[in-house]
């Protein structure tokens, strides 16, 4: 019994869905984007483990590249919840409905 | 000693399920933490299981990485976006399960994902990429491959930066 | 393998006790070292009631800290609050373990060096606003905010200003960088980085004392806005846990600019002469790296006790508008230069 | 030659929209100009092509080349009598607009706009052409109706633009298909192609073609549009749509429909007749309960096209032939009854029968030729609309005799509910409204009206020079499935 | 060989410029930012223009000399083109929107950042670079979207990153998948390197899954679409406009080029051929009806804009026809290039009118042909062509996408009766507007519309109508991309 290629991606999977399942079941934005942070961590699991298993670097250059980019994401994605925040006082995404027809 | 041998794919594994474990917590509590400052710091004990899930598979210079951008730097912008916002005064995740069938619908997909990816148990053992701190270097900053996406992730994190300035600033009256 | 399992297991348990005995050794000498440099610097005396020369201070003041009531706020978030020092205290160990202070004198010698340091030590901050936030008190809350606004906007150019040096040894790791300091100018003149890097040591020295949150860039305790900043209200064995690990960072980041920039454990003619001595070239070489660490921790308390406290948006201006440019301005150097 | 045909009316569109700027009279004046010009166009082209039953292609020009389509326009009787027809009915049009006021240049623009589309309609040897000048009339009727129509022209106009551009549409489909099979969208290469392809493919394209035209006709279940359209648009425009608009519809069906697809028509005509039929009597009867004039002739008209499509059902040189002579029979008669309807809210202020009792007396001009217009819309003999329906009951009787009775016995309806119309309106007691009527006839109103009732008559008592024409084309048409 | 990346640098260098000289100016200058940024696209444009001039006739001007990573074919300069020329009209008319706005610099540079990250997406033919393109255009529009900072804005901005983001992590998903079952990150190698319908079969499935689910969320798909009203409707017009008009069509070059060269392997053609027919199918027919519902021009223009991203996922189910691929490909193509400057134009449209504070909801728009009449006619000739009449752009490559569906036959027909259908829909809505412009009776008072703003409009309604009319070039042009995509 050792460690698989398929133990990492499994474990990338479950990241993944719990990730999904936080972002469709937050309320609050701050909840939301670190959801989408474990979905994009899961994506890298992936990307590391298969570099490893294939013993190609690829993987591990584009999980770089990930990562750099979700950080950028998630300054962004902060910048603007900052500005929301100041315009209605609350992260709740719910409770933003201004455009509705 | 046959029989000691024999043990230390056990302690990978081991290895492994502890890792995965606080991996899972951290993600768990990252989605079911009442309070969102908890969250966030769930969310920096999964990443930082990432990261040692990296050094398992022989990415130490990934996992760097990704202690020193993610658990430095996104989770601090997480912390702050939360102080900033009140977050944790205002919003807190009510008790019992609102989204039940989500979660049904989710553990379903991951009983897919299981079966679907089993198939990659035969991809065999893992491959040791030696010196892969040079090579990924490499790899990324030498004019090789990726020479052209990393200048692109230049300009992203640029485009980032201008973007976040403007948004982040407040509006002074004019 | 299983020996090897069983050496590697043996090998990382003498590093951390020996890491764990060097940073605490030196965090006690230092308690003692800042009064006594401050007060001379104030023409006072400075502690001189226990023992010779108030030598045994920081005991006496270690055993009031751990005798004293350990105070939790009423409205503290208990979890993240009791969290907090045990966080910081971890964090600002394990930088130390990726530090050499002699050749093979290092507790891991982990293939990204440099980048494993920055990268825990960056998670330091982590633990400031753990504290900040789990206090529930206004002035810890700002001072925490302070802090972790400064280390993230000081970590760029900190960051930015290792890659010349990096890009020149082709290595991360801190042994290798020390290594590639050894050689000297007409024998006298050391190679050091300094030299190579004049720049990105401005750069990285003020970068250094920006994380460490030292004057003049200690705002994150600025006493008379602030208290005490994120720590205000921890008391007895939390408050030394924070206190630990405040001192380990200003003694870790001493070594880390003696690593990279002063030549680490090497110095013109000596070096070369306890080349073959055996057990006493290590000494030697301890004795040269403390040396200069301490040179180093000596010209900081100098700067606490000279300078004056900055306003704190000339603290953050100064990161992005002065440091970052020449950080980068020295990256780009670098690279056109060694591409030549 | 023929290009210019399209071309000129869109100089024309042009120059009356860049004509308002120098006020209303300049507007119009460029539209009857450049209509009268076309008219003169026309009659040079029929000059030139006079009796030819064969296709004249002319001015080929590539114009999508990968698709193989080309800018084709040609000419045979049929489409002659078209182009005649249009640019008669623009005359008219044109001078029944002499009084609009609101935008006369965006106004007369789209009008002339809209005769290039229909020329283009009766030109087109290219299948891809002929759809996009089938759909290009579309665009200004919905700007007219919407812009210069009734009360409830916004309603109405949608209403013609949805289904008549879904119908297209389906119509798009099928054309779309026998490019594919022939490689071209060539009048001729589909024809030569379609001879050797099979009876299923055929039958599909058929009924996507169909619906196309049944929407245009229309055809009963596809009329819904209809009333509303005519109801609501200005007097010109229903003119136009009655008269030219509806025509496409039966030009499509003769043109793609029969020539193109002569058996799988055949195999359906039966159920086409029905078709008609139910439109005939259908409209028959609703005319029967309109009190709105206007809203009774729209549905003469549909009664009428009804008849029209019988003839073509006939599928006999006689029948095919009447439908030919119906289609500029009853732009003739459907043009001058609009106009008069038109006239009528001018001069009285009303289009419903009942309030119109009297006119006769009052207004004798506009009486008496609305008298002569119910005659020849209900087939009065001497009239053209006698010949065209004799002629269409005639090809039927040969074809489906039973159907033809039954057709037959509408004739006495389409008598009745306009006999009752003028008893009420022009012989009845004279009613207030009509006491106050203006009777005075300018002469941009009366040479349009002399002009139709002089051809309607002329068409009538002899008839011969267009049947001549005409037979040419009918013939052919029936010589494609052997028979004559 | 880095000439060929010209066009490129020429937009970065601009970029960087803009940013840089932004700290430079006061705040009343800084509306030479626009012109020097219009200027940086015109250059651009032209080089991308000889560019295609020389691929014409080669088809292919560099596949992997530059780098392994890029294909400079005429399918890249094609979408290259539209990005360009959206660009070009956005900032053009954003000359005049944004007039009164702050923060300038940032705008004009985070747009020109944004084409220059679509610019590589066009190119790419590697995972890690689509994936960091496709990023990079992304995250600059995330932020363009709040421009303002006002209420609606930053709620429009949220939504738009949240399911942004979502979308980055289900591609990046989908990407390492494909990865680890083909041991490569290339494009081409993926091709011959994916197992058959081995026991790792569902694993592709998966991989193909999330790259649809993921770029579905960028091409605002039904069912991942419903970010795109809210986001097209809050932002600023310009930005809607460069959202709907460029961005939505990045994510479409980013699927062609993955589906078509990575994994049309015989195993997964049909299946994933398929799910982009059923999602057509769903994602115009809602997009159309949903449409009809609204009051708010943007907010209908959005839903439009689902609608017809429906009609060019029509060509993604018809590849595993047998209708010929470059002409599906190619149809495609021409409905992305014309719905780019229709859908972009009409957004402009609305940016033009609410210059003088006027609304985007209907009844906003009564008169507006005697209020902006050049505004308003440019709003019209851009309706008409969306809804597919002839002699406009819309008409041409909408014949071409329903050609291709009727020689597919069979349930591919089903897809273009359905494209019929949702047409005569469109027809219904688009006419409304127009029907508001110009038959109402609000008295209203003539305004000067705002030069540059028009002129944007003229340019775009001066090329529908071009297309519309002369369509000769542009289809051959549309083909032969698409032939190259397969080369």
């Amino acid at each position: 019994m050792s460690v698989t290629v398929f133990h990492y991606v499994f474990l990338a999977m479950l990241l993944f869905s719990i990730g999904a399942y936080g972002l469709l079941s937050a309320r609050n934005a701050v909840r939301m984007l670190m959801s989408i942070e474990l979905m994009l961590n899961a994506a890298n699991i992936n990307l590391v483990a298969f570099s490893s298993y294939l013993g190609s670097l690829n993987g591990q250059a584009f999980a770089a590249f990930t990562i750099a980019i979700a950080a950028a994401e998630a300054g962004v994605g902060l910048a603007i919840l900052l500005a929301l925040y100041r315009n209605f006082r609350t992260v709740n995404l719910r409770e933003i409905k201004e455009l509705r027809w | 000693m046959r029989a000691i041998r024999g043990v230390v794919p056990v302690i990978d594994l081991l290895v492994f399920l502890v890792i995965s474990a606080l991996v899972i917590a951290g993600a768990v509590g990252v989605v079911m933490a009442e309070r969102i400052f908890h969250a966030v710091l769930a969310l920096a004990l999964s990443l930082l299981g990432v990261a040692a899930l990296f050094i398992t598979l022989g990415a130490e210079f990934l996992a760097a990485i990704q202690v020193l951008v993610y658990a430095g730097g996104v989770v601090v912008l997480f912390l702050f976006a939360t102080m900033l916002t009140r977050s944790d005064l205002q919003l807190r995740r009510p008790k019992g399960d609102e989204l039940a069938p989500v979660g049904a619908v989710v553990f379903a997909i991951i009983a897919l994902f299981y079966v679907a990816s089993s198939g990659f148990v035969s991809l065999g053992e893992r491959g040791s990429v030696a010196g892969s701190v040079e090579n990924v270097g490499k790899l990324i900053f030498d004019l090789g491959t990726y020479a052209v996406p990393f200048e692109l992730v230049g300009l992203l994190l640029l485009a980032a930066m201008v973007g976040a300035i403007f948004l982040a600033k407040k509006e002074e009256a004019r | 393998m299983v020996e090897d399992l069983l050496m590697k297991v043996l090998r990382g348990l003498v590093g951390v006790v020996a890491v764990i005995l060097f940073l605490s050794l030196n965090v006690l000498f230092l308690t003692w070292m800042e009064r006594k440099v401050i007060a001379r610097i104030h023409v006072r005396y400075g502690p001189n009631r226990a023992g010779p020369y108030g030598l045994l201070q920081p005991i006496a003041d270690m055993l009031k800290l751990l005798t004293k009531e350990d105070i939790v706020p009423e409205k503290a978030d208990k979890l993240v609050y009791n969290l907090a020092p045990v966080v910081a205290f971890l964090f600002a160990l394990l930088p130390a373990a990726a530090i050499g202070i002699g050749s093979g004198l290092i507790a891991a010698d982990v293939g990204v060096g440099v980048l494993y340091i920055t990268a825990v030590a960056s998670l330091s901050t982590l633990a400031v606003l753990m504290a900040a936030w789990g206090s529930n008190n206004k002035y810890s809350l700002l001072g925490g905010m302070r802090t972790a606004a400064q280390s993230l906007s000081y970590e760029i150019p900190l960051v930015l200003s290792m890659i010349g040096i990096v890009a020149i040894v082709g290595s991360l790791s801190t042994q290798d960088i020390v290594a590639a300091q050894s050689q000297t100018w007409f024998g006298i003149i050391p190679k050091w980085f300094i030299f190579y890097q004049p720049l990105a040591f401005i750069v990285f020295f003020a970068a250094v004392v920006a994380e460490m949150g030292r004057i003049p860039f200690d705002l994150p305790e600025s006493e008379s806005e602030l208290v005490a900043g994120f720590h205000t209200e921890y008391s007895g064995m939390k408050f030394a846990m924070f206190m630990f690990a405040e001192y380990i960072h200003f003694v870790v980041g001493s070594a880390l600019v003696v690593t990279l920039f002063l030549g680490g454990w090497h110095l013109p003619v000596i070096s070369p002469m306890v080349e073959n001595l055996g057990m006493l070239k290590y000494l030697v070489q301890v004795a040269i790296f403390v040396a200069k660490m301490y040179v180093i921790i000596f010209v900081l308390m100098w700067v606490r006790g000279t300078l004056t406290r900055t306003k704190v948006d000339h603290v953050l201006s100064f990161g992005w508008k002065g440091l970052l440019p020449l950080a980068l301005a020295n990256v780009v150097i670098t690279g056109v230069v060694l591409s030549i | 030659m023929l290009a210019y045909l399209v071309l000129l009316p869109l100089l024309g569109a042009l120059g009356s929209y860049l004509g308002e700027r120098y006020g209303l009279a300049r507007a119009r004046s460029v539209a009857l100009g450049t209509s009268l010009l076309t008219a003169l166009l026309s009659v040079l082209v029929l000059q030139r092509y006079l009796g030819g039953a064969e296709m004249f292609p002319e001015q080929s020009q590539v114009w999508i080349s990968d698709f193989g389509i080309g800018f084709i326009l040609g000419v045979d009787a049929m489409s002659l009598s078209l182009v005649l027809l249009t640019a008669l009915l623009y005359v008219v049009a044109v001078l029944a607009s002499w009084n609009i006021s609101t935008n006369p240049g965006r106004y007369f623009g789209l009008l002339m706009t809209m005769e290039a589309g229909l020329m283009g309609v009766f030109l087109a040897l290219d299948l891809f052409l002929f759809y996009v000048f089938w759909e290009i009339v579309l665009i200004p009727a919905f700007f007219l109706i919407n812009g210069w129509g009734g009360e409830r022209r916004s309603y109405a106009a949608m209403k013609v633009l949805i289904y008549t551009h879904l119908g297209s549409l389906f119509m798009f489909i099928g054309i779309i298909m026998l490019y594919l099979k022939a490689g071209s969208f060539s009048f001729f290469a589909i024809s030569d192609m379609l001879s050797a392809a099979d009876a299923g493919f055929k039958s599909l394209v058929f009924l996507l073609l169909f619906v196309g035209f049944a929407f245009k006709i229309p055809l009963v279940p596809f009329h819904t549009w209809l009333p509303d359209a005519y109801t609501e648009a200005p007097t010109p425009v229903t003119i136009l749509l009655a008269g030219l608009l509806s025509k496409m519809g039966a030009y499509g069906l003769l043109r793609l429909g029969v020539t193109l697809l002569p058996e799988t028509f055949q195999s359906y005509a039966y159920a086409i007749a029905l078709l008609a039929l139910v439109s005939v009597f259908y409209a028959a009867f609703t005319a029967l309960a309109q009190r709105d004039i206007k809203r009774l002739v729209a549905f003469s008209s549909v009664s009428h096209m009804g008849f029209l499509v019988l003839g073509i059902a006939s599928f006999d040189f006689v029948g095919i032939s009447g439908a030919i002579f119906q289609m500029v029979s009853h732009g003739l008669i459907v043009a001058l009854l609009f106009f008069l309807t038109g006239m009528l809210v001018e001069k009285v202020g009303s289009r419903e029968i009942p309030r119109l009792g009297g006119l006769i007396t009052r207004a004798p001009f506009l009486g008496w030729v609305l008298v002569f217009a119910s005659l020849a819309s209900l087939g009065l003999p001497g009239l053209s609309g006698f010949v065209a329906e004799l002629s269409i009951l005639l090809g039927l009787f040969s074809t489906y005799p039973f159907l033809a009775y039954l057709a037959v016995l509408s004739l006495p309806l389409t008598a009745g509910y306009y006999l009752w119309m003028l008893q009420r309106s022009t012989f009845g007691a004279t009613s207030e409204l009509v006491e106050g009527a203006r009777g005075d006839v300018r002469w941009h109103e009366a040479v349009p009206v002399l002009l139709l009732v002089v051809l309607i008559t002329l068409l009538g008592l002899y008839p011969a020079p267009l049947m001549e024409m005409i037979g040419s084309t009918s013939r052919e048409i029936v010589a494609l499935i052997g028979g004559i | 060989m880095l000439e060929l990346l010209l066009p490129e640098l020429v937009i970065a260098i601009f970029a960087l410029a803009v940013i840089f000289i932004d700290m430079t100016l006061r705040e009343d200058d800084k509306e030479f930012l626009g012109y020097l940024s219009l200027l940086g696209l015109v250059v651009a444009l032209a080089l991308v223009l000889m560019q295609a001039k020389s691929a014409y006739t080669s088809q292919l001007l560099d596949a992997g000399v530059l780098s392994d990573l890029i294909r400079l074919d005429l399918f890249a300069i094609f979408f290259k083109l539209v990005f360009l020329l959206v660009a070009l009209l956005v900032v053009l008319g954003s000359l005049d929107a944004t007039r009164k706005d702050r923060y300038k610099g940032e705008y004009y540079s985070l747009m020109l950042l944004s084409t220059l990250g679509m610019m590589f997406a066009a190119m790419a033919v590697d995972l890690v670079l689509i994936f960091v393109a496709v990023e990079l255009a992304s995250i600059a529009t995330f932020a363009l979207a709040a421009y303002r900072k006002n209420r609606r804005t930053t709620e429009a901005a949220m939504k738009y990153f949240v399911i942004g983001a979502f979308s980055s992590g289900l591609i990046v998903f989908g990407m390492s998948l494909l990865y680890g079952l083909s041991g490569s990150t290339n494009l081409y190698e993926i091709a011959t390197a994916l197992p058959g319908a081995g026991e790792l079969y569902w694993v592709m499935v998966l991989g193909v899954v999330f790259l649809i689910a993921g770029f579905g969320y960028k091409v605002a798909a039904v069912p991942f679409h419903m970010w795109a009203p809210d986001t097209y409707h809050g932002a600023a017009s310009p930005v809607s406009a460069f959202l709907a008009a460029a961005t939505k069509k990045m994510a479409f070059v980013a699927l062609l080029r993955i589906f078509v060269v990575g994994l049309s392997t015989p195993a997964l053609l049909q299946d994933w051929a398929l799910l982009f027919g059923v999602l057509a199918a769903v994602t115009m027919t809602l997009g159309n009806v949903v449409a009809l519902a609204q009051r708010n021009i943007k907010r209908m223009l959005a839903y439009s804009s689902i609608g017809q991203a429906g009609y060019v996922l029509i060509i993604f189910a018809l590849l595993a026809s047998e209708a010929d691929v470059s002409l599906s490909v190619g149809a495609g193509l021409l409905h992305i290039l014309t719905h780019a400057i229709m859908k972009g134009g009409a957004f402009l449209a609305v940016a033009a009118a609410s210059y003088y504070a006027i609304g985007s909801e209907l009844e906003d728009f009564s008169n507006l042909g005697r209020r902006l009449p050049l505004t308003a006619l440019a709003m019209t000739i851009f309706l008409l062509s969306l809804a597919g009449i002839p002699f406009f752009a819309g008409f041409v490559s909408k014949f071409m996408i329903l050609t291709a569906s009727v020689a597919a036959g069979g349930f591919y027909l089903f897809l273009g009766i359905l494209l019929v259908i949702n047409s005569v829909v469109s027809l219904y809505y688009y006419a409304r507007v127009i029907r508001y412009m110009y038959f109402s009776d609000r008295e209203v008072k003539r305004e000067r519309e705002p030069r540059l703003l028009a002129a944007a409009l003229l340019i775009a309604a001066f090329l529908v109508v071009y297309i519309g009319v002369f369509p000769d070039a542009f289809v051959s042009l549309s083909l032969s991309a698409a032939s190259s995509l397969f080369s």
